[in-house]
């Protein structure tokens, strides 16, 4: 298997000798994955002896089985996804910030658009109406809801479909839903068409929701703690990175994905903060329960090491 | 042949050739050649004839000589490579109306699906014929072919000689105006056979039928026909035209044993084994060059 | 008397019935034409705006960026992994869907004693097995290869098994009747029967193997063209990713040229095609 | 004739081998996506009864049926066509192969664009995938007709319609069948595909969903359902197909006289 | 039936009855019905015959009245309702060793997939013959059926008669000690049949192989023949066994023409006239038996 990889010379690191550890991180190929990959770029993991690679599937389905079995020994998902899969009692730990809503409202990487035309103009206005989230029963029903709810609407009367990011602005411009929500590069491509933007949904829920988390085995967690605290450090240098150079970030993305160079350049990027953020993370946690999307309250502590 | 007992072709032809008849068949000049290129097999060299309305014909060959492309080239069933083929004056392109075949391959010619009284009937049906006269003309066909216990059976479930005949009441309820049949009483008995050419005579007088009969059976076509087309070997050319100067009312026992009768099948019995001998009857002119050509292959 | 095999003078029609027509366009030039029509309607339908561009671009504009691909080596490698893991799982699914169906289709009994397990097995979509095959293998080769041979598979044996059951009693009988072993049988009688069903169990069977390939490599990740698709698709990248969608249908549409020119080979004989070849 | 018992036994005797030895196989399992059998089936009840029979199996059937039908009288009518037409077949034939070659998840995009995402979407993406066997088996099915008969048609001057109804679709049934078999059981496939898409019940919508919360005893017994109803729509096939085949059937079993 | 001008049935059995010459081929009380309850149709009621070793026994019968049925137990292929079929002593459960058949419906009886030669040459490699061995076999087999042009060509794109001309020689290049042909020659011409029922007893002389050979042509019967069993109508009976007493050597032209063939032409003919009568052979206490069982059904 190839994929993109860093650079290619492994050793002469700043840590010490020791054998290089072949790492296989299960990923999304999107926006919200840039550090990892400018990270492998600028030798941040090289020079912890760790050989990153990066194997790119389609979702949880694909990556949290991997990772439970060690296929992956590292992998990228959401955060209410390993809420669930915890309250399931599958044996993951978090071992690092994925990414985070910017906080602030109207200029956040995620969105909740309508048509030009559209008459809703708040997400009051959503009250009855059909939205479309790319999951059911995950992080995006519970974030609309926030958004409804904060803004005076009626949240349970809000209809959800699933649909794919992107097939969703072809379905708000032809009114087959009445408002999406969707990340970039989406919102900008739904913003270019003529979409309005009429809420934040993640900046809605808390201030600066950490969404995304990079996660391992507790089997590896527990035999490989070295592995993981290497994999922890090079991961908080790289979302360190790349937010501080937004354009490298921008850049890197044309490597792994085929987003249009002018998309890219508008993007509002997500923000990239090293540190799981642990009140983010319960504040999803109290939400699924909320939701039952999980049985019981779930203390986000057994997620961590 | 030194001992000609039959009045030959010109005269056999004659009605047609003249006015006074108009030939319902003309065959002029049919060639046909299956394949082309390395494969190609020429099975009809060339073939002329005519047949009067309301004439009955037999047509004997040997085998493989291409009497059942002949018949299919004059169903519309095969394109001809050339010459021209006329039913009632217009050039037969497709399988023209009013005519029922009884294929060789009797059993494959019956629909599996349908039991014998549907596929009796249905030819009947797609001819508008009302249901009461329907049921009549199937009901009839089936005894005249001693079937009409068995009409609720599927045509697997019949021996060989039941299937054939089942083809042939078939042919004989749809009241065509010309009427082809293919070796049609090959699997049936001998007793069941005899019963069949009365029944065959007895639908032309009764209905004027034009019947183009090939049969294996010298003495069968004989008995049955006015005519008898001796063909010869592949590549197909007729070998002789005769005429069967019988009575027309035959009988099977007393038209058999008539002096005639064993004359006209000694003669074409004579003729057959010319023809599997290779006796062509034309001009060695157009034997030779047909000669060249098959060694400019 | 030798066979009289006879350069016809013009070229002779076939052998089957049929108005006679002129020289009948090859059927090469008519498939041409429909392609043609095809891409005629995916130029016009987004150019008059029956649907937005953005959604569907017309066909020119997919076309240049299937030229951008094809000017990146990641395309031909992608290409080649898609085609490598397709050829593999389709190879695997035929042999073992051909050989396991005539076992079953000829035993009676066996095939009274699987017939249950196979209808509860065959609809179970690969695509629910996606989880487990991760789980065994990542998303290496082998999860995708595991889905296209357990799909294809099924389209194959079912094929298969109708074909068995087509051999003719009297075709059958003849082979018994000269004490034909069972695997002369098979070879001889059962094999050209079902000829023209495991014929169509491949075309069918190619392109369910090319769909879950392309599937698998979308879902899974596993590396090929359908990676690039999924990539191309979250990028908002339409027409790089009906770019990628073209190819896979171009793979389609050769496929089945070679499994045409293949049948016209090995079905000479049968009613189908000897029709058509004369 | 086989007995009803040595029928039975038959036909109960592998799947019964092979689910005893799951049982035992996962029996102490620890492994979370390989849960034991008996869990599977503990949850099966309260998993499926009765909301979600009523809930999901019974619109995801539906769809499934309609779009079957479609695919079937699609398949049958263009599969006739393209058969006794060679000027069609050649027209027509790549682009046949090329939307066959395209796999439903990408097509489903665009199918969105013009039939919604409802269940009509739904629906086209079952007939997508149904489609194709039918109509390559109809096709074939048409194109190998035995000649004999066809010149029988010819010869009585049956009209197309007769045609059609008493020698081309009696005559293609054997294959037409083998197609539609095949068609059922990727149509089961293609409603789990489609419900992938723009869901809000169905059973590939349960199973996916069952998937991704990781509620893995489920999710099998959401397998296991595909499975039984795999099963359960063969066997009304095979109902219809013996009668509707009655005389093939009859035909070929004609052979050892039974 | 007044007068019998020939030995009956009784002292023609003698060879096989006493032990002198142990029967190759013993049928007891055959039945067969096809289908059951409903739609069963009772073919064969009670045959019982025994054929000697090297025997040439043809089988004439009504259209439908079980002959097809009858070959198809002796060689196996059918399972029999009761009684019991023993080839060489032993019971016949499938086909035998050493035994070819000439379907009726020869031409699904060829593999259109192969051509002429290989559908000859096939059960020879089966028997694990030689090459050069099966090469002559095949070239004899298919020049005496006058095919040896031919042999390239695939079976569809023969005539009926080729075809059926196919399956014999397929038949007697295999060399089988019993030989079964189900009316073989159905589809050839008069001068071919002629050849072929002389190649048919230049064989069986040859070879010593049995000969069971149905035929639906009286004289084909009466000149091939040792014996010629009678069937009755269906539910089929033996009406009766008739020895040919014509001398061994026979010869197309003086062979017929002599007095006693005519006269066991007529014989055989007055037969299968009473068969298709419904004349039946047996006490009318057993068909009485029978026909409520009939009802019962
Ligand atoms: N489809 C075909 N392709 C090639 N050759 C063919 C085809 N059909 C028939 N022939 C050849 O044409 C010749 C004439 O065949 P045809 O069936 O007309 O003979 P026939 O006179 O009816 O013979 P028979 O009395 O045996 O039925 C034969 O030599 C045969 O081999
Ligand atoms: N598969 C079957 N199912 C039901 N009935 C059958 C089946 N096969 C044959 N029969 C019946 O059995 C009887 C005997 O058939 P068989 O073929 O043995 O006759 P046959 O003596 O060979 O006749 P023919 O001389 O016409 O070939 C017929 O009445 C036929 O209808
Ligand atoms: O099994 N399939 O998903 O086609
Ligand atoms: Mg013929
Ligand atoms: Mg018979």
């Amino acid at each position: 298997a190839c994929g993109s990889s860093g650079s290619p010379t492994p050793s002469g690191g700043a840590s010490g000798g020791g054998s290089v550890d072949q790492v296989k991180v299960g990923v999304i190929p999107i926006v919200d994955v840039a550090p990892i990959y400018l990270g492998a770029k600028k030798g941040f993991f090289d020079k912890r002896n760790i050989k990153v690679s990066m194997e790119s599937g389609q979702g949880g389905a694909a990556i949290v089985p991997g990772v439970a079995s060690g296929q992956f020994q590292f992998g990228f998902s959401n955060v209410t996804s390993l809420i669930i899969a915890k309250s399931k009692n599958l044996p993951i730990k978090v071992v690092a910030a994925g990414n985070s809503s910017t906080g602030v409202d109207g200029k956040d990487f995620s969105a909740i658009v309508v048509k030009a035309d559209s008459p809703i103009q708040s997400a009051k206005d959503l009250a009855g109406k059909t939205v479309s989230i790319n999951t059911l029963k995950n992080i995006g029903d519970t974030t609309v809801r926030q958004s409804v709810q904060k803004a005076g609407g009626d949240p349970s009367s809000v209809k959800f479909v699933e649909l794919a990011f992107p097939d969703m602005p072809a379905a708000v411009k032809e009114g087959r839903v009445d408002a999406a929500w969707v990340v970039e590069p989406f919102v900008t491509i739904a913003k270019q068409q003529g979409d309005r933007v009429i809420a934040s949904n993640l900046v809605d829920t808390f201030p600066k929701l950490q969404i995304s988390t990079y996660f391992t085995s507790e089997q590896t967690a527990k035999s490989n703690p070295d592995l993981v605290k290497r994999f922890t450090e090079a991961m908080n240098e790289s979302l360190t990175y790349a937010q501080e150079h937004p354009d490298e970030a921008r850049d890197i993305l044309s490597s792994y994905t085929k987003i249009d160079p002018s998309v890219a350049k508008e993007m509002t990027l997500p923000l990239w903060e090293p540190g799981v953020n642990k009140e983010s993370l319960q504040k999803l946690a109290d939400l699924a329960a909320q939701e039952k999307l999980i049985d019981n309250k779930l203390d986000v502590n057994q997620l961590l090491n | 042949m030194t001992s000609t007992p039959t009045s030959s072709a010109p005269n056999a032809a004659d009605p047609q050739r003249d006015g006074t008849a108009e030939p319902i068949l003309d065959v002029r000049g049919l060639r046909k050649i299956y394949g082309s290129g390395d494969g190609a097999v020429e099975a009809i060299r060339d073939l002329t004839f005519t047949i009067a309305p309301g004439e009955l014909t037999c047509i004997v060959g040997p085998s493989g000589a291409g009497k059942t492309t002949l018949l299919k080239c004059i169903a519309g069933l095969l394109d001809v490579t050339d010459g021209e083929i006329r039913l009632e004056g217009d050039l037969v392109t497709g399988p023209p109306k009013g005519m029922a075949i009884v294929f060789q391959e009797y059993g494959r010619s019956l629909f599996p699906w349908m039991t014998v009284w549907q596929n009796v009937e249905l030819p009947l049906k797609e001819k508008k014929v009302p249901a009461a006269e329907r049921k009549r003309l199937v009901t009839e066909a089936l005894e005249a072919v001693g079937l009409a216990d068995v009409h609720g059976a599927h045509p697997w479930q019949l021996s060989g000689g039941m299937q054939q005949r089942v083809a042939i009441a078939r042919a004989v309820a749809y009241e065509p105006h010309i009427l082809i049949m293919d070796e049609p009483f090959a699997a049936v008995d001998a007793q069941t056979r005899a019963e069949l050419e009365d029944l065959v005579r007895e639908l032309w007088h009764r209905l004027g039928v034009t019947v183009l009969f090939v049969t294996h059976d010298i003495e069968e076509s004989v008995y049955l026909g006015q005519r008898v087309l001796v063909l010869s070997n592949r590549p197909t050319v007729i070998m002789e035209d005769v005429r069967i100067d019988l009575p027309d009312e035959r009988d099977q026992l007393s038209t058999r044993s008539t002096k005639r009768f064993a004359e006209l099948r000694a003669h074409v019995y004579e003729l057959i084994q010319q023809a599997k001998g290779g006796r062509r009857p034309e001009t060695t002119a157009r034997t030779d060059e047909a000669g060249r050509r098959d060694e400019a292959v | 008397m030798t066979s009289a095999t006879v350069e016809s003078r013009r070229p002779a029609p076939g052998g089957t019935a049929g108005p006679r027509r002129g020289r009948p366009v090859p059927a090469g030039v008519l498939g041409a034409l429909g392609l043609l029509t095809l891409v005629a309607v995916l130029e016009l339908v987004p150019r008059l705006g029956l649907v937005d561009d953005r959604f569907l671009p017309p066909f020119s504009s997919m076309v240049s960026a299937l030229v951008d691909e094809a000017g990146t080596p990641t395309f031909w490698t992608a290409l080649g992994q898609t085609l490598r893991g397709w050829a593999i799982g389709l190879a695997v699914a035929l042999v073992a869907g051909v050989v396991l169906g005539i076992v079953i289709g000829s035993l009676p009994v066996v095939r009274a004693a699987t017939s249950s397990t196979i209808e509860f097995l065959r609809p179970i979509p690969s695509v629910a097995l996606i989880p487990l095959a991760v789980l065994l293998w990542g998303n290496d080769m082998k999860s995708t290869l595991i889905l296209v041979v357990y799909a294809t598979f099924w389209q194959v044996l079912l094929q298969v098994l109708y074909g068995v059951r087509d051999v003719d009693p009297v075709a059958r009988e003849t082979a018994r009747s000269y004490r034909f072993s069972p695997l002369t049988t098979v070879r001889t009688v059962t094999w050209p029967t079902a000829l023209p069903y495991v014929m169509t169990g491949f075309r069918l069977g190619a392109a369910v193997a090319l769909i879950l390939e392309i599937t698998g490599e979308l879902v899974i990740g596993t590396p090929g063209l359908g990676k690039e698709i999924g990539v191309a698709q979250s990028s908002g990248a339409v027409p790089q990713m009906y770019a990628l969608v073209i190819v896979t249908g171009l793979i389609g549409v050769v496929v089945n040229l070679v499994a045409r020119w293949g049948e016209r080979r090995v079905l000479r004989w049968h009613p189908s095609i000897r029709a058509e070849v004369g | 004739m086989m007995s009803i018992v040595r029928r039975a036994v038959l036909a109960l005797g592998l799947p019964v081998v092979l689910v005893a030895a799951w049982w035992f196989a996962t029996e102490g399992s620890q492994s979370f996506f390989w849960p034991p059998l008996r869990d599977i089936l503990g949850t099966f009840a309260e998993t499926w009864w009765p909301d979600r029979i009523m809930g999901d199996v019974v619109p995801s059937l539906l769809r499934l049926l309609v779009g079957f039908a479609i695919a079937f009288v699609l398949g049958v009518g263009l599969g006739v066509a393209i058969g006794k037409s060679r000027a069609l077949r050649a027209y027509l034939e790549p682009v046949l192969e090329f939307f066959r070659a395209i796999p439903p998840p990408v097509l489903v995009p665009i199918l969105i664009l013009f039939f919604g995402i409802f269940n009509t979407m739904k629906v086209v993406v079952i007939v997508t995938g149904c489609i194709w066997p039918i109509l390559l088996n109809t096709v074939e099915g048409v194109r190998s007709l035995d000649e004999v008969l066809i010149d029988t048609s010819k010869i009585y001057r049956l009209s197309r319609r007769a045609r059609l109804w008493y020698n081309i679709l009696p005559g293609a049934s054997p294959q037409i069948f083998a197609g539609a078999r095949q068609a059922l059981s990727v149509g089961i496939i293609l409603m789990v595909i489609s419900e992938m898409f723009a869901a809000s019940n169905g059973i590939g919508f349960t199973i996916i969903q069952f998937q991704r919360t990781f509620a893995i005893p489920q999710m099998f017994s959401g397998i296991i359902v595909l499975g039984l109803l795999g099963v359960a729509l063969a066997l009304v096939f095979r109902l219809v197909e013996t009668r509707i085949l009655r005389w093939y059937l009859g035909l070929r079993a004609a052979q050892r006289g039974e």
